[in-house]
């Protein structure tokens, strides 16, 4: 056996005995809970195999993921959307929900969306469908964006600078804001008083980049807290904190 | 003495009860709206104290000489903040407006009568007083009608509208000529890299993110890809690209096949230069990372969307010491890649790169057309602080979304 | 000692970071928590909207990878709502937040007798992001006809008398992607004006900045010590105040490794040039 | 046959995509019913655009099972997941298909729980690890801009933990000015940059200028 077994099997062994242990001292009750926390903390310690290195192990939860995930999607689309918002007000067509009849456009545009994967024949009513699906979605987003990421940042932007410290924080995120912008710009060489200014708003992404980056270390740690948490106060039933 | 105060009390009385009743009353259809609504505006009283003791309320009917029925309106609507519709003026605190949407028909039990389009109405407003007298105003009239353009939103229409067409000529312009862009240095840095690997004899690794083909920052690989693939053939470096998605793939491998023919170099290709690796995003990563570390590839090169699993590749990719270049619009990813990496595309600037390298008009003209947006948004910016320094606040209120 | 420096086994650093949680999350090792004002305004609104006995959405858009930093958020607000008498309707951009947003009413109803159609309602998911926004703006009956167990959202009392968007006292998005800024903002509080706050992961909170100065939203919770903020103003101690110790623990050991990394490089030069 | 492959999708994208912007404008009751049905219908496509994913996902793994590619039991082990959870869905606890799904109890919510969740949960918190080691040896000062990144994640990672205001109780408020100030700046001009790029391709796509979401085959 090569090293990397052993350990699998070390690694399988001491996982079947604390188990056995909890379920055996009634720490995880003998019913589908119990059972499923096993399972969800197999499922944990085999994704953090990953850490010696990738494994089977790994794999097997990974891919198992995977299809549970896509059915999950697949179920809800079909509990809310797809049978209220369609089967039932078409099957349920009476004189009064004539106006439901329009439901039937949709429906066919949806149906022609699943033709992408089918033979070349017909493919193309696909094509309908994404040119419908892609052209409202950018029409609809044009004047939002204009209000909500242009008009309503612009705005704030421009407010009367005083000599206090809010009117000292304004002249920083205008500085900050019209550098970056220029940092951002390709149709001027970076040379000369633009390069200066390009260099200014480099420093103000770096800033912003640095907090972005210092909330993502924090994100992914708060990750493994909670899962650490699972395993301890869930898994192993520990009564936190010990000391 | 008592007696002369009295006196003066009785004549500030007399003169405040006629100043009770609501003057300047006006009634006009709501603007911007489909209709079903009436806007009310009557003058503020002179102090904040009085306007704080009375209690206005509205009366609606359809006939001039009555019956009037008690309104519905929004009570929060009881001021004057709403810039959008009557400006920024100093004038505008000296006015209150309501809106009404429906009355109240004394009925048993009372029925909610909506306001109907088309159809005039006359309104008073009453002002109680917390003694308990009510004073009516003069009677207005107005009508409901639906409006055919929400005139809130005419900046929006208008900066909407030259960018639109400030984008569209510049496809344009771009499709005639050729237009100029400056020079990005993560591209001249990306020669570097190349050369290096040719140097050393070592393979060049080029990743794509996990995006598809619908994706901006794909299509921006791609080109990027088809120059990367240039210099490998001119070089006879060997090229390997890694990708997750099958028609990313597909469209990989006929963009290096066409760079090693366009560099004369069609022998050297081959089909397995550009593979799949895996689907999902963590086998992906581990996969990548398993052969950085076998086959110590001089350079990567990781181009397109990257989400979490863009630590893993970069890590891997400096522990072998290979000399790594990144680019990517995903911001949150960007952070990591700048710490771990030699080089960065940074954002937009991944588009630039692309379109600096395709010389494809919609790429180009688009981004000439944005500059221009953007040198825009800077001078109003600069403009309009100045302004708003000095006491003029017009310009950001010509740039207010309401 | 300097080649076992710069040639160190990762794997010995992992077991340094996961002994950097076990051991405060064993311990009690608890710290006062600074309160920031924008996880105060979430909680300052909820409170008003209490005293008028009013009605919030909460839109729960976050999926597993991120509940040990957003879920904590919803059962505090929840908690902070059902204690108020803020009644609740909830519904889900995010397909996988279904199950997650369940548990947290599940949980948090308990605790003060809620009772579901009265005091709360959960709509479940639906497609079309800001399309759906649209649709609950303009006619919300009509983008939510029933809610996930069947009831018809006209006949519900908690949702009977909501007709917009327009109608909500405060709309709160518990989010781990784009709903914030690419389909609430633009396209329902651009529109219908209503009063917005979040609560995200720590990854997205940094780019919501520009969002909170506009006016744009009121209030923000970013990631685990956002939540813990909320637990601490509601006086109960959840998941998140409990991690804090460790996550005080384990920030120290990453500051640590990096500057330690930085110092070896400025000491003994970069190495470059593939397979050492 | 060209018109209705190549054409009708062009003018449809310029149809809906020009409605879309103009109902924006038009407060009229015929207009916001308009804006009202169309995106209902999207709402409703969209749902199908998710089927195709899930569709062309399992379609992959299909092929890699019917091909015997290496790695081929992976993809086997989606299909098994795929289907035992859907065969829960359909059972609704039940219920059966056609009625409300049952949230709180049955084999469905049971996966959910017990699988979906750790597997998703964990899976990126694998990356807290990684981080470490990078923070260790990869994360370099080698540019005076990758100094100023990474003082700045010192500094919010320190000042928005309980244990920065223990070690200078400055911390916070420091951190706290840098996320409101200098990071609120930087992010506001990438905002309008990448809002303009956004408007930028909605309209080429409204003009038929941008056709790559079509697919090839042009």
């Amino acid at each position: 056996m090569s090293r990397d077994q052993i350990i699998f099997v070390a690694f399988l062994f001491v996982f079947a005995v604390i188990n056995i242990y909890l379920f055996g001292s009634d720490s995880l009750s003998a019913d589908w809970a119990g059972f499923g926390t096993f399972l969800a903390a197999g499922i944990t310690l085999s994704l953090y195999s990953f850490l010696y290195k990738d494994n089977p192990l790994f794999k097997f939860a990974e891919n198992l993921y995977v299809g549970v995930a896509a059915a999950y999607t697949l179920t809800q689309v079909w509990y809310t959307v797809l049978f209220p918002d369609v089967v039932e007000p078409l099957s349920g067509l009476d004189s009064q929900s004539m106006s439901n009849l329009w439901l039937i456009v949709p429906t066919l545009l949806g149906l022609f969306m699943l033709t992408q994967l089918s033979s070349a024949t017909f493919s193309w009513l696909s094509r309908i469908a994404f040119a419908f699906v892609v052209g409202l979605g950018a029409g609809l987003s044009i004047p939002r964006t204009i209000a909500a990421n242009l008009l309503a940042q612009l705005e704030p932007t421009m407010q009367p600078i005083t000599p206090t410290w809010e009117g000292l924080n304004l002249l920083i995120i205008l500085v900050g804001v019209v550098t970056v912008l220029v940092y951002f710009f390709y149709s001027v060489e970076h040379t000369g008083p633009v390069g200066v200014a390009s260099k200014i708003g480099i420093w103000f992404l770096m800033i912003s980049f640095g907090a972005s980056f210092g909330y993502t270390i924090m994100a992914r740690l708060s990750l493994l807290i909670g899962r650490v948490g699972f395993l301890l106060e869930d898994w192993l039933v520990l009564e936190l904190p010990l000391f | 003495m008592r007696y002369f105060l009295c006196c003066i009390t009785l004549v500030f009385c007399a003169a405040q009860a006629h100043a009770q009743q609501p003057t300047g009353v006006k009634a006009e259809d709501t603007p911007n709206d489909s209709g079903g609504s009436i806007t009310v505006v009557w003058d503020y009283p002179e102090s904040y104290e009085k306007a704080e003791q009375i209690r206005y309320i509205i009366s609606v009917g359809e006939f001039e000489n009555g019956p009037f029925h008690s309104a519905k309106y929004n009570e929060a609507n009881l001021q004057s903040t709403d810039p959008g519709t009557f400006g920024h003026g100093e004038e505008t605190s000296q006015k209150i407006f309501a809106r009404i949407t429906a009355y109240v028909a004394p009925t048993d039990p009372p029925k909610r009568i909506a306001i109907e389009n088309g159809k005039t109405y006359y309104v008073q407003v009453i002002a109680h007083l917390p003694s308990g007298e009510s004073f009516p105003s003069a009677v207005a009239s107005a009508e409901a009608y639906e409006n055919f353009f929400n005139t809130l939103k005419t900046n929006n229409f208008v900066l909407g509208t030259i960018f639109s067409l400030v984008i569209l000529g510049g496809i344009i312009l771009a499709q005639k000529r050729d237009l100029f862009i400056r020079r990005i240095a993560g591209l001249e840095a990306l020669d570097e890299a190349l050369g290096r690997a040719t140097e050393m004899g070592k393979p060049v690794l080029f990743v794509h993110g996990l995006h598809d083909m619908g994706s901006v920052s794909t299509i921006a690989a791609v080109n990027v890809l088809s120059r990367v693939a240039h210099r490998t053939a001119e070089f006879n470096t060997e090229l390997r690209v890694a990708n997750r998605d099958p028609v990313v793939m597909a469209v990989s491998q006929e963009v290096v096949k066409e760079s090693y023919l366009n560099a004369g170099r069609p022998d050297a290709y081959s089909d397995d230069m550009v593979f799949m690796v895996a689907t999902e995003q963590f086998s992906y990563a581990a996969a990548l990372d398993g052969m950085m570390v076998r086959d110590r590839p001089a350079t990567n090169i990781l181009m397109g969307y990257f989400y979490a699993e863009s630590l893993l590749l970069a890590e891997t990719g400096a522990s072998t010491g290979a000399i790594q270049i990144a680019g990517t619009d995903s911001y949150t990813q960007l952070p990591f890649f700048i710490t771990t990496c030699d080089y960065t595309l940074m954002g937009e600037e991944l588009y630039a790169a692309s379109a600096y390298l395709s010389r494809e008009p919609k790429l180009l003209g688009s981004l000439k057309g944005q500059d221009i947006g953007k040198a825009v948004l800077l001078i109003v910016m600069i403009l309009g602080t100045l302004l708003a320094t000095l006491g003029n606040q017009t310009l950001t209120h010509i740039f207010t979304a309401y | 000692m300097k080649e076992f420096l710069i040639n160190i086994d990762r794997r010995i650093i992992f077991i340094f970071v996961a002994l950097g949680i076990i051991i405060p999350s064993l311990a009690a090792l608890r710290l006062p928590i600074h309160i920031t004002e924008d996880v105060k305004a979430i909680y300052d609104t909820i409170e008003e909207v209490g005293a008028k006995n009013g009605t919030i959405l909460i839109s729960f858009d976050y999926g597993p990878g991120s509940l040990p930093e957003v879920q904590p958020m919803a059962i505090a607000v929840l908690r902070h709502s059902f204690r108020k008498n803020v009644k609740v309707v909830g519904m889900s951009h995010w397909v996988d937040a279904v199950g997650l947003a369940q548990e947290a009413f599940e949980i948090t109803s308990k605790e003060f007798g809620a009772q579901y159609g009265e005091d709360y309602t959960y709509l479940g998911y639906k497609t079309g992001g800001g399309s759906l926004v649209i649709n609950m703006g303009n006619d919300f009956h009509n983008a939510f006809q029933k809610d996930q167990q069947g009831n018809n959202t006209t006949e519900l009392p908690v949702t009977k008398n909501i007709n917009g968007l327009a109608d909500f006292d405060y709309v709160l998005c518990l989010a781990a992607g784009n709903t914030p800024d690419g389909i609430w903002i633009p396209f329902g509080q651009e529109r219908y004006k209503f009063k917005f706050g979040l609560g995200c992961t720590a990854v997205m909170a940094p780019d919501q900045y520009p969002y909170l100065q506009s006016g744009q939203m009121n209030g923000m919770m970013g990631g685990l010590a956002g939540a813990a903020e909320y637990e601490t103003l509601i006086e109960t101690s959840g998941k998140a105040t409990a991690g804090m110790g460790a996550q005080s623990v384990v920030h120290l050991i990453i500051i640590a490794f990096i500057i330690l990394g930085n110092v070896m490089y400025f000491l003994y030069g970069r190495q470059k040039g593939g397979g050492q | 046959m060209l018109f209705l492959r190549r054409s009708l999708p062009l003018i449809i994208a310029f149809a809906v995509g020009m409605i879309g912007i103009l109902v924006y404008y038009i407060p009229h009751s015929g207009a916001q019913a308009l804006e009202q049905e169309l995106t209902t219908w999207y709402r409703i496509v969209a749902a199908f655009a998710l089927l195709l994913g899930i569709y062309s996902l399992m379609r992959l793994h299909w092929n890699r099972v019917q091909r015997q590619q290496s790695g081929w039991g992976y993809s086997f082990l989606v299909f098994v997941g795929f289907v035992l959870m859907s065969i829960f869905a359909t059972y609704n606890d039940g219920q059966g298909p056609l009625n409300p799904q049952v949230i709180d109890s049955g084999p469905f919510v049971w996966m959910f729980k017990y699988v979906q969740v750790p597997a998703d949960a964990t899976m990126f918190s694998i990356l807290a690890f990684f981080i470490a080691s990078a923070a260790y040896r990869t994360f370099r000062a080698r540019t005076p801009e990758a100094a100023i990144l990474l003082v700045s994640a010192i500094i919010v990672m320190i000042g928005r933990v309980p244990i920065g205001e223990a070690i200078y109780h400055a911390l916070p408020e420091i951190a706290q000015w840098m996320m409101d100030v200098p990071n609120l700046a930087a992010k506001r001009g990438i905002l309008l940059g990448v809002s303009l790029g956004a408007v930028a391709t909605a309209l080429r796509i409204i003009f038929g200028i941008e056709r790559s979401y079509l697919g090839g085959g042009e």
